[in-house]
């Protein structure tokens, strides 16, 4: 309706899973982008993906910047947003443990593994030891927050840990705790988020800022090194770990399609299956009303 | 004559007082619940009108209905039973805590040099930083979480006990020394009953202090209660169970403080005081 | 007993309590001390229990256990009369408790909390609490100042009564003339602010005496003109 | 001659004392550090020893030296400036707030039934939960913290206004009433001062407690601040910022609460309390 | 100027305080309430103060700026002495404050905290708090209880040069007969517990009076036989 309406601010978000948004807010290029038409910019930190999507369900962003499957929970409890972009595909969780306590998916049986419940590395557990046999009755889970769970596999309180990055980067450079299973494809995306209203008010400006996230994408490729270091300032982390977290990102895959639907419907289903989302639900049909890759897909052609 | 119309006036007087005791409960009653429930029809009525949408705050029944599925499925006992048995133990053992340690510093110059300094830097300490010190020290098993609550409650019941014990007046205290007490019989005879008007009211404020540090508490690999609700809640986006385990939270605190009113009210009729008057 | 060497009590290095204050009591005397308001007889008193340890100059005593009752009440407000009666006392002692209860005319408010009681009824109770212990030695500061005349009367017999049993010491605090010259064998005088000992009297009619006894309402116009403070000094 | 020498003695006592004035007060430090010293010695030591894996708990010199890199950086001011500024301007608003609505509570008995026990089933909701809330009701913005920080301050200072003003001596009040004195005035010239140190404690207590609801409230979209601090610390695994954040939330708290007490001292000096005896 | 018609009052349903009190005051006349302790006096002040008003009968007034001296000296303890002086006062007033702490010998003590006064000091305080307003009527309770003879003289003709100057109307409770012979026109006896009205006496003598007045000495005898509870009622 409203195609010539022009937003008087864009509020985007930057979190430190999401690299791109860092080299966004870094270089500044949102706001040279809309500094001519005299729209203002605004950045707010996300902690989370949780966070993000709070603050896109009370309109207090945009845009913002959550894992795919985190955004496919928030779908089904009604949160009005759609998935537009992908800013990477990273290799942000996999299982660790002790070095020699525990080798293969499998020898998690009646084990103690310690993983925030909702998350990422959560779903991660659940899909490995699907693919291993197993279900969440067979090993118990402790609900702990990431950073709480890099304590205590290392205290020995637990057995194994569903990791998350930089806290798998520098619990690996710095004690015996190793990953012995890792799988790109169980990883949901880094995606970025808008609101829905935002999206039908005001489409020609999900088109700008998906541009200027393009470009921004593109600086990200073209020098890793300066990335590194955005990232390992703005989060205050050294730059090994950063590097090493940035080695496990792919930028190369920015549209939302069927590749990027395939993993996070197989999401959706581990999580139907434990409970996490309604029984009902058909996730395929959420996922596509999640998934609006017409955006990205004008802008890249 | 007179003195027989007299008695009987007074008499009348004393069947009108009796008459009024039963209803007087109620109306209190009544009256706390004129906010509560005002609160909760605007609410209901604006998410129905779709003033508030559903996904940031659902409506009251579906909150009320969510909690009630759980409860029919039994798992809400189990979540609020766990919750109270750690906030309990932590809630006696903080108290117990602050009360010895309230006393020594309050009463003895030396204690309160050597250690009211660090007790009053940590007391700034944010509940959810504790956490990963807890798993250090303690991993994260039961006790952990009931020492973590315990710390909680600790603070606001020192600070009380050892204002309360500052403010004892020195002219009772002197009654003790005459009979040549011991400090331990001052502290006990004449410091604690006559700090007991503010030891409990900190106790109060500890208690609240217990309820908040739950969520820190059940942080650590929790996998019941209602702090650990309420972090699904908030990982899973259903704010229907995020609403629904504040709205216990302040039940079960309500409920608890109220035991407390109780028990304040009781032990402290011998106040001579703008309370007891009315 | 007692031996009393210049004490003296100084607040805060700048406002004098009492000053230079010497005597000596013997055992079993009933010692009265008069003086103008704010002169420092209550805490002469303080000093003397040992509750108040900044005083320069030194004292004595024989006896250690000291009973105490202060010019306020001084009630436990948690505890009810007779509670509050036998706070000093250990061991069960209800029927002492109860026997003095009734001696001070508190029979039938036992069980009342400090609030409840009238002036003179929170007076007496503090009496009773400082007489259950039957101490050898007893410091009263103003014991009767809230309990009408026929009462007072009736208590200054019950502790002549309670000296005659026991010989107990006794220090009074009174502002009561009378009353001092029927109890007393020795009468210090302080005066002035800070107080000093300025005149002592020595009454040697044998107890109990005669309210009426002439020898005795002939000092009493001596003590107040000694009271007053715009006599020479 | 007996009068001089006394008079000499009293002057020899006089002198001693001022000369003890001055190092009484270093003594307090002194002795205030003994424990913490301690604590900290042992701490670095066994981080030296390998006892404590440095990944783990960082000994302090680590975490020192990282502090003193951000005040060289600079970022240091700015986080501990932005956190003052909003703990200051939430502890002024949750005390006032606390003060008026405590006073209304304590002195008027319709007031307590009506609001009194919404007030207290409120007490317990942990911080945490409604930082949800918050975002929906005032959204991310700097006013939705300072108020989530007020909301922190506001309990312990309104439960102590109150319970300060149940215990105000009755015997007072009806002087105020001989005098005439309107209900305002009998509030403002004799239930504040007289449950003045209750109200303190309170005070005291809500600020420890302002400063625990700061890590909530930057949970809300903050980029600066201690409470940003430590969760920056925890979401990238980084011990030394946490347990830094942590020890300045301890220096803060007390350097603040050391303020607060002060005030404290000054404002009661009127007490003939056990405090003011020794 | 006060009628009071058959007024009792009864704490907790049970425990009474006096019972079915009656009698009048005229203007300007200083009434004395004598009675034993807990007889119920201070109860009779606080209700006819209008403080307590769960009691059944009647009363009026036909002043209604009513003065209260109470039976403890109920000073603020956070105020210094003149400020618990100026207390009720509106406005500024310093030089009436400092002129009355003289008149009841504090001069010099302006700044004292109450923790830090004698008891006959806080009394004073108090009596000077209450006077210092001029009210028409005034309430005093044992005003006079904590203060030795001489200071307890001086301030009785203090009171009465007050009485002169402004014809206040005084109701005064007293343990003192003599005190109540020198000072009042009419003398209400309570007895019992709880206490009525017992015997009036009313004194004619006029005002001031001569403290050996033989009249007064054996009016002093007839009062102290009724407070006696053992004769027969
Ligand atoms: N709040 C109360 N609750 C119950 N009983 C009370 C209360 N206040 C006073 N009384 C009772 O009322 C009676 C009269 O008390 P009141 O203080 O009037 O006596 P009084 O004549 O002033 O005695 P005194 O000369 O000792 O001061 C006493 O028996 C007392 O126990
Ligand atoms: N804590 C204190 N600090 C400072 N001065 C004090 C303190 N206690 C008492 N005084 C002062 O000491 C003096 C003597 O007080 P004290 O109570 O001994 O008098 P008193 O003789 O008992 O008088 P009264 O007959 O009025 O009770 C008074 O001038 C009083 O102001
Ligand atoms: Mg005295
Ligand atoms: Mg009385």
């Amino acid at each position: 309706t409203g195609t010539d309406a022009k937003p008087k601010k864009i509020i985007l978000d930057y979190a430190y899973y999401s690299p791109v948004s860092l080299v966004l807010k870094d270089q500044g290029i949102a706001e040279k982008k809309f500094k001519a038409e005299d729209i203002g910019v605004e950045f707010v930190l996300s902690q989370g993906s949780n966070k993000a999507l709070e603050f896109l369900s009370s309109e207090s962003t945009d845009f913002g910047s959550a894992a795919g499957a985190a955004a496919l929970l928030a779908k089904e409890k009604g949160t009005p947003i759609q998935t537009v972009y992908i800013s990477s595909k990273p290799e942000w969780t996999a299982l660790m443990a002790k070095k020699g306590t525990i080798n293969s998916v499998a020898d998690l049986k009646g084990k103690r593994i310690a993983a925030t419940v909702g998350t990422d590395p959560y779903i991660f557990l659940l899909r490995a030891l699907k693919e291993a046999g197993l279900s969440s009755k067979d090993v118990e889970i402790v609900n702990l927050q990431h950073s709480d769970g890099a304590l205590a596999v290392q205290s020995g309180d637990v057995d194994a840990w569903a990791g998350l990055d930089p806290h798998m980067a520098k619990v690996e450079l710095e004690s015996d705790i190793q990953i012995f299973y890792r799988n790109p494809n169980f990883n949901s995306f880094s995606t970025l988020d808008v609101r829905e209203e935002f999206a039908e008010k005001y489409p020609d400006y999900v088109e700008k800022v998906l541009e200027a996230y393009e470009e921004a994408r593109q600086w990200t490729i073209a020098h890793p090194d300066e990335t590194a270091e955005i990232l390992a300032k703005e989060a205050s982390i050294s730059l090994e770990v950063a590097k090493k977290e940035l080695e496990r990102n792919d930028f190369s895959e920015p549209i939302p399609s069927d590749e990027q639907k395939a993993i996070i419907i197989g999401s959706g289903e581990v999580l139907k299956e434990n409970g996490l989302l309604n029984s009902s639900t058909d996730v395929e049909k959420l996922t596509d009303k999640l998934f609006n890759s017409k955006f990205a897909e004008k802008i890249l052609k | 004559m007179e003195h027989r119309e007299h008695a009987v006036l007074s008499k009348a007087n004393k069947t009108k007082e009796l008459r009024f005791t039963k209803p007087k409960i109620n109306r209190k009653v009544l009256l706390g619940s004129i906010l509560p429930l005002t609160l909760l029809i605007i609410w209901e009525a604006s998410g129905r009108m779709g003033i508030i949408e559903s996904h940031l705050l659902p409506i009251p029944s579906v909150i009320v209905e969510g909690l009630y599925q759980m409860a029919l499925e039994g798992t809400l006992w189990g979540h609020i039973g766990t919750t109270l048995m750690r906030v309990f133990a932590g809630f006696l053992i903080g108290t117990f805590t602050a009360v010895i340690i309230g006393s020594l510093v309050g009463y003895m110059k030396i204690f309160e040099e050597l250690i009211d300094p660090i007790i009053q830097a940590f007391r700034s300490i944010p509940s959810l930083a504790w956490v990963p010190l807890f798993i250090l020290w303690m991993g994260i098993g039961e006790s952990s979480k009931v020492i973590l609550i315990a710390v909680g409650v600790f603070f606001p019941v020192y600070l009380n006990m050892v204002a309360g014990i500052r403010g004892v007046d020195r002219k009772l205290i002197e009654v003790g020394k005459i009979y040549g007490y011991t400090s331990f019989e001052i502290v006990s005879k004449i410091i604690l009953p006559a700090s007991l008007p503010s030891l409990l009211t900190g106790i109060r404020s500890g208690l609240g202090l217990g309820w908040m540090f739950v969520v820190a508490a059940e942080i650590m690999g929790a996998s019941k209660g209602l702090g650990y609700l309420l972090i699904v809640g908030q990982n899973t986006y259903s704010p229907d169970v995020i609403i629904g385990s504040i709205i216990l939270f302040a039940i079960l605190g309500k409920f608890t403080d109220w035991l407390l009113k109780f028990i304040e009210e009781r032990s402290l009729r011998w106040q001579d005081s703008y309370a007891n008057q009315r | 007993m007692l031996s009393v060497e210049q004490v003296s009590r100084t607040f805060n290095k700048k406002q004098v309590g009492f000053s230079d204050v010497s005597f000596t009591v013997k055992e079993g005397e009933i010692i009265g001390i008069l003086g103008t308001s704010g002169c420092g007889k209550s805490t002469l008193l303080r000093v003397l229990a040992g509750l108040d340890k900044d005083y320069t100059g030194k004292f004595t005593w024989e006896k250690e256990q000291v009973g105490m009752m202060f010019q306020e009440p001084r009630l436990m407000p948690w505890l009810t009369v007779e509670q509050n009666v036998g706070f000093g006392m250990k061991g069960d002692s209800n029927s002492t408790i109860q026997e003095l209860l009734k001696l001070v005319g508190l029979a039938g408010f036992e069980k009342l909390y400090p609030k409840d009681l009238s002036g003179g009824m929170a007076q007496r109770t503090a009496l009773a609490r400082a007489l259950v212990t039957e101490p050898k030695v007893i410091l009263l500061d103003e014991p009767f100042s809230a309990v009408d005349a026929f009462t007072k009367m009736q208590l200054q017999k019950l502790l002549l009564s309670i000296w005659k049993q026991q010989n107990t010491t006794m220090l009074l605090v009174t502002h009561d003339i009378d009353e001092a010259l029927f109890l007393c064998d020795k009468i210090f005088i302080l005066r002035g602010q800070p107080g000093e000992l300025y005149e002592t009297i020595i009454i040697s009619e044998p107890k109990p005496r005669d309210r009426g006894d002439f020898k005795l309402t002939t000092r009493k116009a001596e003590i107040l003109s000694l009271l007053d403070l715009k006599q020479t000094v």
